[in-house]
């Protein structure tokens, strides 16, 4: 841009208010704008664009406008239009996810969570916590952070006892709030005391949590106000600490070529424990230190969740963005 | 929605009168100044040829339709009809040319809708069924309320539609061609119904094309042509000419010359044939026939006997359950109608706003139905030609005389009377070794009568066989040289030209008893 | 519209097109109106929205390119809906034989990868009318042989077809360099050599001025799909009335009686309306993937892939008077419609859901003013029957 | 195996499942009864689902909101009435845009009113005293341990049918929906009549969106049907326009789906995409078996002009 405001410009999939994917990045963006201030930065954002063409023309107008420093195309299916969008615009810099792929372009950065971290450390608190050792998973598709942070979080629960069940339901959609309910509601009754899951349609499952009086393990953003008293442990994505390092860079004059994973280790993931969740303050401070205790040993790479193929891939960094 | 009388009321309609009526429809001025009047007691006729706007007329004091100008007069106070409820409110009843009945419900149903029930909200079907059933006997007239009445034939049909008249209290009673269906032991119980209600002291309004019933039953004809009224006259001293002279507006001729029968070799046989009827039961049972080339035989009974199963089973309509039939010699007991077609078969169906055309299509598009994949009519086999069926269709109108405004015009547009001269071009013009014409002038006028009775006449003469389905037993009479009588899907009779008496006829048509089917 | 396409019906036809624009317009100002309110409730300048609106799908170059583009599938799954309704067939199926032609076509793209787009193009698309027509053909089926109301049957075969979708682009479509874990479900980019060229127009200077461009739509995403589109809509008018086949599809329409009664196999044409609608959904869905998206690729949802063209073909079918020419006009002004809306939803930062509610308001007040249109058409036709009927010496 | 699957949780969630799609049917019946074809049932659906919800979240009552689902549905219902009985519109293209209205709007004002997420109190199962707990086959599970809308919607099936069947309003209703000229020249009010039956089957969408946001899911999203009202609609032409059958669609849709969760639930290794498609699948398959030929109301879709 030509004044010395950063101007962002994002599309996500769902509405910003959906607890979940598209709202861990508005979050992140307000936060950041709260942090640099009005006057330093400003975004826009067209949410609920579920159809990819949409996007596509949004992302192309922002770019041929010139205005914006960074378009970020908030949501896996937009690789494709950035991978042929960003060679005509290259003196705009671009931004997507989840995933780790640049395409080799130099204005292009590439973003995703190792939703497997929090997944385990979700699953192993769930696993000390049940009683009826069953477990409820909701999950939308079998792809992508989903199912990192489903994977994640079996090995965690196997990790503290392999004997509890965890019962899992891919729905095949995110947005199927009844469907889910249902889920979460078959899992109950199959002696489950203890829910989780991932995607906007997490607040059915939350809902029959709290109905049932189960537990409730969330993922993307903080569902702590709707799950009240069920809300356990939330793995927050927290993307300002990325794209602070983006816009970091591009104000540095590199425009791409890097992609970034959120981790425990760099503070993309944060768990947030539930204030909501009526415990005495020693079991706070012991969930505390498991928390911390788990996280210090899968940085240090002394819990390995996933095998190399099915963990998120290692960021790229590519030459143009070495130096 | 509410009707509160729920017994036959006392007329209180002394007289009705209808001053300078006037009704326009796009592009059609249907009713023009017309005055109408009809007194409780008497029968008044109205006459007039398809389109002269009886229908239209009546409609209006129906409510069904509002006048553009003129008013209605009831014992000498203006009413203001709006809607077919504010009619029934007023005692007016109307017995429509196509019926107004729901074919799901039940005769009874069908009678209760739209009236208050005896228990509130909740139907009170079999108390009127059993005060039908009084009425009905009162009037000795028979129904079964509690059949639906699509399973009626259809003057069974009428007969309940006169009953719910009745049964409102209808003191004026308007009859749009009751008698179009009807055989004449049907339409002799229909007069004294008729007569039976005058005596009463209810109104009637008869509408009909048939002349002689008009002379038998009315006091007073009421003529209209062409929107407009042509004259009052007690019916007492008119003569069947005259009335034809005022509806037509030209001459008539009501019998026909015809040459004595040339009959040729056998161009359609049957052989046991039997088959399904729309219920599911069975319509024909071992129907056989022979029909020669050069003659017309006449096919009579009262509807619902068979007579629509026969039509379609020939034309390859209706699969056949049992039996054989061939058309020249060649058998096409399961061939499809297209086959049968290009075996020199034409067929007038029936229902012709149903089967014979279709009402979205253009006069011309109509006219090549079947043939609309004759090489005669497409290019490459694929393409239509639309200058050829063009072409054809503008001899077809002018050697017919059908009132069109041109080919292109959606032959919904058309009245009755033209789409059956388009459908009896249309299947003449295959110059057809077997014609089917089943109820070919059902409908239609005087002048389109005659016109399609002299055509089929010419047909034979050419050489054609003929079978003409049809339940005017007049029609039947002036045109047949054998005449076969169907009875709950038999053929219980065959009489030569020669030998016919209608009472033998009528007796024939009703299985030979007194008693009618349906009973 | 008089069914046989003949002079006199052609101009009465553009007749009624002129005087049928003046309801249509009150109808879009009152629907805008309306809007206006929702509009300032947000406290968002209307007469901002609709300019932004206007901007968004014809402004630009790009604009109108976008509005084009999105018009495509739209118009393909129209010319589909003409002929299914015209055949006396309900086919709300779209989405799902858009999505069935979309992996059939794919799925020989990828599998000729390494062929001249002059072969892989062609048979791509053939492929995705012929799965797409199977597809419909289904539904088709079941309502002549087994009398299964095809509303119902094609609304569940929407469903199927997108988990058949999922599970494909899961497992054997996958994108092999997506064999991560955390892989998104979708097939693998398509060779170059099969993406639908783009479409633009070399302008000469003259005209160059008033577009401000010699290459007229050259940096956009306006793809040959259209030409195909509108030249298959030529052709479909011309099957429709001027072929025995579409005498046939609309007899059966318009009374199954009658069609019997005239020889043409009903059930047979029955089937081919159902089926050539599902081809030309299943065009609309491949021409998505090798002219715009390059590859496969599903949220889950079919309107995730589809962007409800399969809907909004009915809609444009039925604007269009179930005539495949009316329906060219119609998918463009919902283009541009949905184009429009999206524009307007970034320049005012109003929400997704304001625009879906206003394009709702504009369907219904469109629709609703037919009423008005109709009776313009009936006033017209009865001057038509006016006209002195053929004189008749034969008679008397 | 077998008994794993068909647990009295599984048909208790069938019950659960097929409560909105009763509901929805029955009132889509109705107005495909008196021939009209109302294609708007989602749209009427999510905003009735919106309203009970949003009134239930800030009075606490549910119902209240039961209340104002109710009042919007007679709105938009007398608005889909307006537009296709007095207008005359196309009702395939009105549906859609009445569709497409409901869905904006009930998440515009979901955005506007409440922003993010949250869930209500609703209404509580009802353990019907006695009943609820039958041991046998789990009976009272099934039957007798759920929210008010449930029992609603399963007491309204006998009812409708009562209606339609046996009532002089029924009988003007079928009579309209297969002959309206007919109808109408023995004096009924064609117009009136579906009025009337467009406008219940808007509060009946309403009711039914009710049952979800405020009795079964007790949340509140956009699109929180995701398309629910159109099976519905597709349930009804299942159902042969008749209440039992719609009923009998319903349970086999919804118990068909509840089977594959539980299927999944308990880790039977079947590809979720195929459990998730199954219950489309089978509905089709049944009625190709169930298949004589229907009674569809002759006069469907057809707007009605007095004296043709
Ligand atoms: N609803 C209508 N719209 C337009 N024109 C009509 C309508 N009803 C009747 N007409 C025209 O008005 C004229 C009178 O029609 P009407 O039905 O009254 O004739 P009719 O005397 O009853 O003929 P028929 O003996 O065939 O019943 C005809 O030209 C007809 O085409
Ligand atoms: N030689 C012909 N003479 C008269 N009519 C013909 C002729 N050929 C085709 N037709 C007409 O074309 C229609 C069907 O004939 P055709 O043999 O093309 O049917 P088909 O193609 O075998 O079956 P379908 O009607 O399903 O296409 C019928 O209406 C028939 O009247
Ligand atoms: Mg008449
Ligand atoms: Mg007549």
């Amino acid at each position: 841009a030509q004044d010395d405001v950063f101007r962002v410009a994002a599309v996500a999939p769902s509405a910003t208010t959906d607890l979940a994917f598209s709202q861990s990045m508005f979050d992140a963006l307000t936060l950041i704008q709260a942090e640099m201030g009005e006057d330093m930065f400003q975004f826009d954002f067209q949410d609920g664009t579920f159809i990819v063409d949409d996007a596509a023309v949004a992302l192309r107008e922002w770019a041929a406008s010139g205005e914006y420093d960074l378009v970020i195309a908030h949501g896996s299916q937009y690789g494709t239009i950035i991978q042929e969008l960003a060679p005509e615009f290259p003196e705009v810099s671009f931004a997507w996810g989840t995933d780790v792929n640049t395409f080799g372009l130099p204005n292009v950065f590439a973003y995703t969570a190792a939703a497997e971290q929090g997944g385990f450390i979700n699953g192993a608190v769930a696993a000390s916590l049940t009683e009826s050792n069953v477990i409820g998973v909701v999950g939308p598709i079998e792809v992508g952070d989903a199912k990192l942070y489903v994977d994640g979080f079996k090995v965690g629960v196997a990790f503290v006892n392999a004997d509890i069940n965890v019962l899992v339901t891919y729905i095949q959609s995110f947005s199927d709030v009844t469907l889910a309910t249902e889920a979460a509601n078959a899992h109950i009754a199959n002696g489950a005391d203890i829910l989780t899951g991932s995607a906007q349609m997490v607040v059915g499952p939350i809902a029959v949590a709290v109905e049932e009086e189960a537990l409730w393990f969330g993922t993307q953003s903080s569902q702590a106000d709707l799950a009240a008293t069920s809300g356990v442990l939330f793995q927050v994505y927290r993307w300002d600490v990325i794209l602070n390092d983006m816009i970091a860079s591009i104000q540095g004059g590199t425009l791409g070529g890097e992609s970034y994973v959120l981790t425990l280790e760099n503070g993309g993931l944060e768990m947030q424990i539930s204030e909501a969740a009526e415990m005495e303050e020693e079991a706070m401070e012991v969930l505390q230190s498991t928390i911390e205790d788990y996280a210090t040993q899968i940085v240090s790479g002394d819990i390995v969740i996933l095998p190399e193929a099915e963990a998120t891939p290692e960021p790229q960094a590519t030459e143009e963005a070495g130096s | 929605m509410t009707q509160p009388i729920n017994q036959p009321v006392t007329p209180a309609i002394q007289q009705l009168q209808m001053q300078g009526i006037v009704k326009r429809f796009p592009g059609v001025l249907a009713v023009n100044q017309v005055d109408f009047e009809v007194r409780a007691g008497e029968i008044h006729a109205l006459l007039g040829e398809n389109g002269a706007g009886k229908s239209t007329l009546m409609k209006m004091l129906y409510g069904l339709y509002q006048p553009d100008a003129g008013r209605i007069l009831l014992n000498g106070a203006p009413v203001n009809i709006r809607s077919p409820h504010d009619a029934i409110q007023q005692g007016i009843g109307m017995i429509h040319q196509h019926f107004m009945l729901v074919p799901s419900l039940t005769a009874a149903e069908n009678v209760a809708l739209g009236m208050r029930s005896s228990r509130g909200l909740v139907l009170d079907t079999d108390r009127v069924g059993a005060q039908l059933r009084e009425l009905a006997a009162r009037y000795n007239l028979k129904v079964d309320p509690d059949i639906p009445v699509w399973q009626l034939a259809v003057g069974e049909q009428q007969r309940v539609e006169i009953l719910r008249a009745l049964y409102r209290g209808a003191a004026l009673l308007i009859l749009d061609e009751p008698t179009a269906v009807l055989t004449p032991q049907e339409v002799d119980d229909l007069f004294r119904v008729l007569r039976q209600m005058t005596a009463d002291g209810h109104a009637l309004i008869f509408i009909s094309h048939k002349l002689h019933e008009v002379l038998a039953i009315s006091q007073r004809v009421t003529v209209l042509r062409d929107g407009q009224k042509v004259a009052t006259i007690p019916t007492a001293g008119a003569t069947r000419l005259k009335l034809a002279e005022m509806m037509v507006g030209r001459p008539v001729v009501l019998e026909y010359e015809r040459q004595p029968v040339q009959r040729g070799a056998a161009r359609l046989s049957l052989h046991e044939v039997s088959a399904r009827n729309d219920r599911g039961h069975e319509g024909l049972r071992q129907v056989s026939l022979r029909l020669c080339s050069g003659e017309i035989v006449g096919v009579a009974g009262v509807s619902g006997n068979g007579q629509r199963e026969l039509a379609q089973v020939i034309a390859g309509l209706r699969p056949i359950t049992g039996g054989s039939i061939q058309v020249d010699g060649r058998p096409v007991t399961t061939a499809d109608p297209a086959a049968i077609n290009a075996l020199g078969v034409s067929h007038i169906p029936e229902e012709r706003m149903v089967d014979g055309v279709i009402k979205e299509f253009t006069v011309a598009e109509n006219l090549v139905l079947q043939e609309h994949g004759h090489p005669r009519f497409t290019r490459a086999g694929l393409f239509m030609n639309f200058r050829r069926i063009g072409e054809a269709c503008r001899e077809a109108i002018k050697a017919y005389e059908i009132k069109t405004p041109g080919g292109d015009t959606p032959i919904k547009n058309l009245s009755g009377g033209n789409i059956q001269k388009l459908v009896l071009a249309r299947e003449l013009s295959r110059r057809p070794q077997v014609l089917i014409a089943a109820q070919p002038t059902r409908g239609v006028d005087i002048g389109a009568t005659e016109y399609i009775h002299r055509r089929l006449l010419a047909e034979r003469d050419r050489g054609t066989a003929i079978l003409l389905i049809s339940e005017d037993l007049d029609e039947i009479l002036a045109l047949s040289d054998r005449i076969l009588v169907m009875y709950e899907g038999r053929i219980v009779g065959e009489i030569p030209r020669e030998q016919v008496n209608i009472q033998q006829l009528g007796a024939l048509m009703a299985g030979s008893s007194p008693a009618r089917p349906g009973d | 519209m008089t069914s046989q396409p003949h002079r006199l019906a052609w101009a009465t036809a553009l007749l009624y097109r002129a005087q049928g624009i003046l309801p249509l317009a009150i109808a879009l100002l009152l629907a805008l109106i309306v809007a206006s309110a929702l509009l300032l409730a947000l406290n968002a300048s209307p007469i901002e929205a609709y300019s932004s609106m206007l901007r968004g799908a014809f402004g630009t170059e790009n604009a109108t390119a976008e509005t084009l583009v999105k018009a495509i599938p739209i118009l393909f799954v129209a010319i589909g809906i003409c002929i299914a309704f015209r055949g006396g067939v309900t086919n709300i199926g779209g989405e799902g034989q858009m999505i069935a032609g979309a992996v059939a076509g794919i799925t020989v793209t990828l599998a000729l990868a390494q062929a001249p787009g002059i072969v892989i193009i062609p048979a791509a698309i053939v492929a995705a009318f012929v799965v797409g027509a199977l597809y419909g053909g289904i539904a088709g089926f079941l309502k002549a042989y087994f009398n299964v109301n095809e509303i119902l049957s094609t609304i569940m075969l929407n469903q199927v077809a997108v988990q058949l979708m999922n599970f494909l682009l899961n497992g054997p479509l996958l994108d092999p360099a997506e064999a991560g874990a955390n892989h998104i479900p979708k097939t693998a980019r398509i060779a170059e050599a099969a993406e639908l060229p783009r479409l633009s127009f070399v302008l000469p200077e003259a005209v160059a001025g008033i577009f401000g461009t010699a290459d007229l739509f050259g940096r956009t995403r306006l793809h040959y799909g259209l030409v195909l589109a509108v030249l298959l809509a030529a052709l479909t008018y011309i099957l429709l009335w001027r072929t025995i086949i579409g005498y046939r599809i609309r007899a059966v329409g318009e009374s199954e009686r009658a069609a019997r009664y005239a020889g043409i196999h009903v059930k047979r044409y029955m089937v081919l309306s159902m089926m050539l609608a599902g081809g030309f959904a299943g065009l609309a869905g491949i021409v998505q993937v090798l002219g715009l998206q390059y590859r496969l690729q599903t949220d889950g949802s079919p309107a995730g892939f589809t962007g409800s063209a399969g809907f909004n073909g009915i809609v444009a079918a039925l604007f269009g008077g179930l005539n495949p020419l009316g329906a060219v006009p119609a998918a463009i002004f919902f283009g541009g419609l949905l184009v429009g809306a999206q524009k307007m939803q970034r320049d005012l930062e109003v929400s997704a859901s304001l625009i879906t509610a206003i394009n709702g308001l504009i369907v219904v007040f469109v629709v609703s003013s037919q009423i008005f249109t109709r009776r313009i058409t009936r006033r017209q036709q009865a001057a038509l029957r006016e006209r002195p009927p053929i004189p008749e010496e034969a008679s008397a | 195996m077998i008994e794993q699957i068909l647990t009295a949780s599984v048909f208790a969630s069938t019950i659960r499942l097929a409560t909105p799609y009763i509901l929805a049917g029955l009132g889509e019946t109705f107005s495909q009864r008196s021939g009209v074809l109302n294609l708007g049932v989602d749209g009427v659906m999510l905003m009735g689902a919106f309203f009970a919800f949003y009134t239930a979240l800030i009075t606490g009552s549910a119902v209240l909101g039961v209340i104002a689902a109710l009042g919007v549905g007679l709105i938009l219902g007398l608005a889909t009435a307006f537009i296709s009985v007095t207008l005359k519109a196309e009702q395939g293209i009105s549906g859609i845009g009445i569709y497409l209205f409901g869905l904006g709007m009930s998440e515009l004002l979901f955005q506007q009113w409440i922003g993010t997420p949250k869930s209500v109190t609703g209404f509580p199962d009802i353990f019907i005293p006695g009943l609820s707990d039958i041991e046998f086959l789990g009976i009272g599970e099934i039957f007798f341990q759920h929210n008010i809308l449930v029992y609603v919607a399963f007491l309204l099936i006998p009812l409708s049918s009562f209606v339609l069947n046996h009532t002089t309003l029924g009988l003007m209703i079928r009579a309209v929906g297969q002959n309206p000229q007919a109808a109408d020249a023995m004096g009924v009010n064609v117009t009136r009549v579906r009025y009337a039956t467009v406008a219940f089957c808007g509060v009946m969408a309403a009711l039914a969106g009710a049952s979800l946001s405020i009795a079964l899911l007790k949340v509140f999203q956009q699109n929180l049907t995701s398309g629910l009202g159109f099976i519905a609609v597709a349930l009804v032409y299942f159902g042969r326009w008749r209440p039992y059958g719609i009923l009998a669609g319903a349970l086999l849709f919804s118990f068909v789906n509840a089977v594959q969760l539980q299927i999944s639930a308990i880790g039977l290794d079947v590809p979720s995409e195929f459990a998730v498609m199954a219950p489309y699948v089978i509905t089709i398959i049944a009625l190709v078996f169930a298949s004589k030929q229907t009674e569809k109301p002759t006069a469907l879709t057809r707007p009605f002009e007095r004296g043709e």
